[in-house]
């Protein structure tokens, strides 16, 4: 078995308010960043998994964010990178 | 804008009124046929939705109304009964009290953090929205057993998001209840209650008023979330609510203090006649209660409602759950003089609509016509049921059962073994771990808070009174008894607050049931009713408002009927103010009331033995009134030095409560039982008989005495 | 005396402090808004507890820009004192008027109970009317309370006497256990060098009224009456 | 000006303690999956911002990096992506 560094983007879902988001935008106009149109905040995990592939190591990633990591409610995740750790 | 009446045109791209998207909405035959006869013509699609969503159970009342109306309502000091946002009393001195309790079962069972969070959301609006300032939260929670790994997950995530919304907008949350039961495992119950005060000119209803008066649309923009939330709220839950999960909204406490700053500064500005929360069925629902409530018609353009996303359509528009928003009447020509108001506070608010004479429910989308209905009448004439009610035979049975009958176990005749059984109960023992993450002292008046007493004490600045508040509710007497368990429900509710030294004052409530359309269930519902209204009117607290969510179950079942009560009591000095643990080393410790070999539907049959059976105990409501009284007058006359009320787990636990309450200053106590001489020493220990308190005293004889002249 | 209690968006300690200052001190306190720069001749100025714009991103991070911070430095600057409360102490360390940072509270839990905390540190304008290892009894209501700085800054702090409250049990010793927030240190208390602006993540403000338990935060507002001279 | 999607990493600083992460690789080992040894948990903000160019974007979101959106005391960015929005 390897180790694979897994990274995972979780975002709240579109159409849903992102309330921190929003504070966030208000916040950036505020301080002169007036050609933010949009800020979505989310989340960033990086999993350090042993599996005998990088592709083992995603479908484990992707049962974990399923089960536990992002919520099937109102997030969407991605997993964006998969390197030998 | 137009506010004639040229004619509604369906919207190009509308699906086609079908019996299935009739069905899909909700509505039954009957019910379309009576639509039909309210419109005179076929409903467009956008009608369509606002039907469902205004005579769904949880806007419309449908099954429950009749029932409702048997409470006692009335008092000398009730301001505002049922009806309003939230009910009001007076407690003196110019002051009035604004509290209502809701439940967010359905959205809690799906996303608990949300679901929890956005229900506090809105209770706190119905609060404010009658001009009262919001000073304390209370939550009733009830859950499947807490070994399971989901009931674990529902549970932070609903404690999470009630503290995280009540944290952020600084309003302690002082008090509440938890029972956890394997009947709430599919359907869990989060029930949050909040009291305001104001000045009694102060108070504000929500009732549209004067023709051209301009309708406004305030704080948070309208999005896809939460569309047909009400008519969700209205169905057994099943599997098929995963697929409905986009339904979820989401709350955002920051900009409900933003809102909750700014309404109280409108309504005190004296720009504005009116002001509502748009809260289930959001937009559609909060304008037309206030047009039937001023007996004027609305005309709403829905182009003018600021949106979060492109592309809404008026159904949409009109349907969505969003939060944090407000629907708000302003006097002519005050817009601008509101809209300043709003932004200081960095709210937007855009004028989409307009108070007419003409008596119709209108909506327009620019020039177009996309609803109209004639005057109030869609929510005046909503159908009403009287569904048939029958006890069920399986609980009937149950209550037969002998509760004397059931074998001790071996472990028993320790009993100190049964005593911690009893203490490590979930729903017995301190829900410290739950109300540690709630912010219980934020404005600095919780004089008790949770965990303290039996009831939370909160002052009322500036006078030298004081408010006693508690939740409550034993379900399982409830499930057994109907008739019988709603009345204990108030009674205990009563206790608590007297405990204190708060004299009852008037209740809300909540009440969860399972389907009323189950003869069984409407059977509960009922006699539960029923129940509450023989309490109340015993113990002179009248019902102010309340909430009703039916539809609590899954094909596993219905939860346990549970009618949760909310009460307001008052404490007219603080110095009479009464803890539940004892204080002093060396007092007296006196029980009221007597115990009975009553041991049906106790908290020791069902952690010890796992059965819900028996009997419920029998509440003689005279005597609760003379207790309650009895309380009042000995802790005025300040012979008691800590009081606590006997429920779940009986005489043993309470004693043990009120020696290990207060954690920075645990007693011990010893106690004589020789001359107590009952049948059942399981009913003397465990029973749960009623109108029983454990009080402290330096001066026995002084209670003795005033004890026996009640 | 003169306060000024700055109200942010989303700050809900602010009147507690109004009352605080008035009703149990008999002195006077105004409320500032975050958008003026008008600090009205105030002698001292709190930063309040709350939620400044919902704590969005990090707490105290959006609030720090309010145009009534540039004032709050200002004052600062002169010598005269500052006080920043639970949010109102995330908002100082945020605008780099203290060091370090609150983070997460270590069991990831909103914490509301009472703490004992232990006097220390040498700043006079804020201790003066306790005694040096003083145990206190106050509340915390937080969710990003855990005080961390690199080593250096930590040991810079304790050299200079700038810690000034550190959580313990009733006893004074302070321990994991009486740690409500895994603050570096247990620290729940600190000045700045000059000893002028004071933050804390409990909530003096909530201790200054038997009713509600305690009253050992009025003797911190009290230092400042002897100090500055009302 | 065209509209660009920044992407940013914002994580916590080397060497600080991560409860969050500890917690959720906790969790993971109860949910059965033990082969996860280690869980960084950090923000992923997507920002939508009008600039002239990619590079213009990324100078802007750097500036609010450094202003706002992330605390040099705890934490380190970078930004992992831009692209035309
Ligand atoms: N969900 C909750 N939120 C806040 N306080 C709670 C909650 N549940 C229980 N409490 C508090 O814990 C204490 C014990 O509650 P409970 O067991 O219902 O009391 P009793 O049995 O005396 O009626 C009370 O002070 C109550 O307010
Ligand atoms: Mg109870």
């Amino acid at each position: 078995m390897s180790r694979f560094r897994v990274s995972v983007h979780i975002v709240p879902r579109k159409g849903l308010l992102d309330p921190q988001g929003k504070a966030v935008t208000d916040a950036l106009h505020t301080l002169g960043f007036g050609d933010v149109d949009d800020t979505r905040i989310g989340r960033h995990l990086v999993l350090d998994v042993k599996a005998d592939s990088a592709a083992a190591a995603e479908v484990s990633v992707t049962a974990m964010c399923d089960k536990l990591l992002a919520n099937p409610v109102t997030e969407d995740y991605e997993i964006v990178s998969t390197v030998t750790a | 804008m137009s506010t004639t009446s040229s004619g509604v045109q369906p919207r190009p791209g509308d699906p086609a009124i079908t019996p299935a998207l009739v069905a899909e909405h909700g509505i039954t035959p009957f019910e379309y046929d009576k639509l039909l006869g309210l419109l005179g013509r076929e409903p467009t699609f956008t009608e369509l939705g606002i039907v469902s969503a205004l005579w769904s159970e949880h806007c419309s009342y449908k099954h429950s109304r009749p029932v409702l109306k048997t409470l006692p309502t009335t008092a000398p000091y009730v301001l505002q009964g049922p009806g309003e946002n939230a009910g009001v009393i007076s407690v003196g001195d110019g002051w009035a009290v604004a509290f209502k309790i809701e439940s967010h079962n359905h959205p809690s069972a799906v996303e608990p953090y949300q679901g929890a969070a956005t229900g506090v959301g809105g209770i706190l609006r119905d609060v404010f929205t009658m001009g009262a300032r919001p000073i304390a939260m209370l939550n009733s929670l009830r859950f499947g057993s807490l070994d399971t790994p989901r009931v674990r997950w529902l549970v932070s995530g609903v404690v999470k998001g009630i503290g995280d919304y009540g944290n952020c907008i600084g309003v302690p949350t002082v008090a509440g209840d938890v029972m956890f039961d394997p009947a709430y495992e599919g359907n869990p119950l989060v029930n949050a209650m909040c009291v305001g005060i104001m000045r009694e000119e102060e108070l504000i209803t929500a009732k549209a008023e004067g023709v051209g008066n301009p309708i406004l649309a305030v704080g948070a923009r309208t999005g896809r979330d939460g569309i047909h939330g009400a008519s969700f709220a209205s169905e057994d839950l099943s599997d098929e609510n995963e697929a409905k999960r986009p339904r979820v909204q989401v709350g955002d406490p920051f900009t409900e203090k933003l809102l909750l700053e700014a309404s109280l500064e409108l309504i005190r500005s004296g720009h504005i006649v009116a002001i509502q929360d748009m809260g289930a069925a959001g937009l559609t629902s909060s304008s037309a209660e206030m047009a039937e409530r001023g007996d004027v018609g609305v005309v709403i353009d829905v182009t003018k409602v600021p949106v979060r996303e492109e592309g809404m359509t008026p159904y949409e528009i009109l349907l969505s759950e969003s939060q944090e928003r407000m629907l708000v009447v302003a006097k002519r020509g005050h817009e601008d003089a509101a809209k300043a108001i709003l932004r200081k506070w960095d709210l937007q608010a855009e004028v989409i609509g307009e108070v007419i004479a003409e008596p119709v429910y209108r909506v327009v989308e620019g020039d177009r016509i996309v609803a109209e209905f004639p005057g109030s009448r869609l929510v005046t004439e909503c159908p009403q049921y009287h569904p048939e009610a029958r006890e069920s035979a399986v609980i009937a049975g149950l209550r037969a059962t002998d509760p004397h009958a059931v074998a001790e176990r071996s472990e028993e005749s320790d009993a100190s073994w049964t005593l911690c059984e009893l203490l490590s109960s979930p729903t017995i023992a301190s829900k410290r771990w739950i109300y540690r993450q709630y912010d219980s002292q934020v404005r600095t008046s919780t004089v008790v808070g949770p965990g303290m007493a039996d009831a939370a004490v909160v002052r009322l600045r500036g006078t030298n009174k004081a408010l006693a508040l508690k939740t409550d509710c034993n379900s399982r007497y409830v499930y057994l008894d109907p008739r019988m368990g709603g009345r204990i429900a108030v009674a205990e509710a009563a206790r608590n607050v007297a405990c204190t030294g708060g004299r009852p004052m008037a209740i809300t409530n909540c009440l969860n049931f399972g389907n009323p359309k189950k003869p069984e269930v409407f059977f509960q519902f009922r006699e539960a009713v029923h129940g509450m209204g023989d309490a109340c009117r015993a113990l002179g607290t009248p019902v102010t408002g309340g909430n009703v969510s039916l539809y609590n179950e899954n094909p596993q079942g219905a939860v346990f009927p549970t009618p949760t009560i909310g009460m307001v009591g008052l404490i007219d000095d603080i110095a009479h103010i009464t803890r539940s643990s004892f204080t002093t080393p060396g007092d007296s410790i006196v029980q009221l009331g007597s115990s009975t070999n009553e041991l049906g539907a106790s908290e020791y049959l069902a952690r010890v033995h796992g059965v819900t059976i028996g009997a419920v105990p029998v509440v003689d409501l005279d005597h609760e009134k003379r207790l309650v009284d009895l309380l009042l007058s000995m802790i005025a006359g300040g012979h008691v030095r800590s009081a606590h009320d006997l429920s779940e787990g009986g005489f043993a636990v309470a004693l043990a409560e009120c020696c290990m309450g207060d954690r920075e200053a645990m007693l011990g106590a010893s106690v004589d039982l020789s001359d107590v001489t009952l049948e059942s020493e399981r009913a003397l220990l465990w029973g749960e008989a009623q109108g029983r308190v454990l009080v402290s005293t330096g001066a026995p004889d002084a209670v003795l005495t005033a004890a026996a002249a009640h | 005396m003169k306060f000024g209690i700055v109200t942010f968006p989303g700050s809900n300690c602010d009147v507690d402090a109004v009352h605080a200052i008035t009703d149990q001190l008999g002195q006077t306190a105004v409320s500032l808004w975050h958008r003026d720069h008008d600090t009205q001749g105030c002698d001292v100025l709190i930063l309040p507890g709350g939620f400044s714009y919902g704590d969005a991103l990090r707490a105290g991070a959006i609030a720090r820009f309010s145009p009534i911070m540039q004032e709050v430095v200002a004052h600062a600057e002169r010598g005269a004192p500052v006080i920043g409360i639970c949010n109102g102490f995330q908002i100082l360390c945020e605008s780099h008027l203290l060091p370090g940072a609150l983070m997460r509270n270590a069991g990831l839990k909103f914490v509301c109970d009472w703490v004992h905390l232990r006097v220390e540190g040498a700043a006079p304008m804020f201790l003066n009317s306790y005694q040096p290892g003083q145990v206190l009894r106050m509340p915390v209501a937080h969710g990003e309370g855990r005080f961390v700085a690199d080593e250096s800054t930590l040991d810079s702090l304790e050299g200079h006497g700038q810690v000034v409250f550190r959580y313990c049990d009733p006893a004074g010793i302070v321990t994991a256990e009486s740690n409500p927030n895994g603050a570096l240190r247990g620290i729940a208390g600190i000045t700045n060098a000059a000893g002028n602006v004071l933050g804390m993540m409990p909530h003096p403000e909530r201790a200054v009224e038997s009713l509600l338990g305690s009253t050992d935060g009025l003797p911190l507002f009290e230092s400042l009456l002897a100090r500055v001279g009302a």
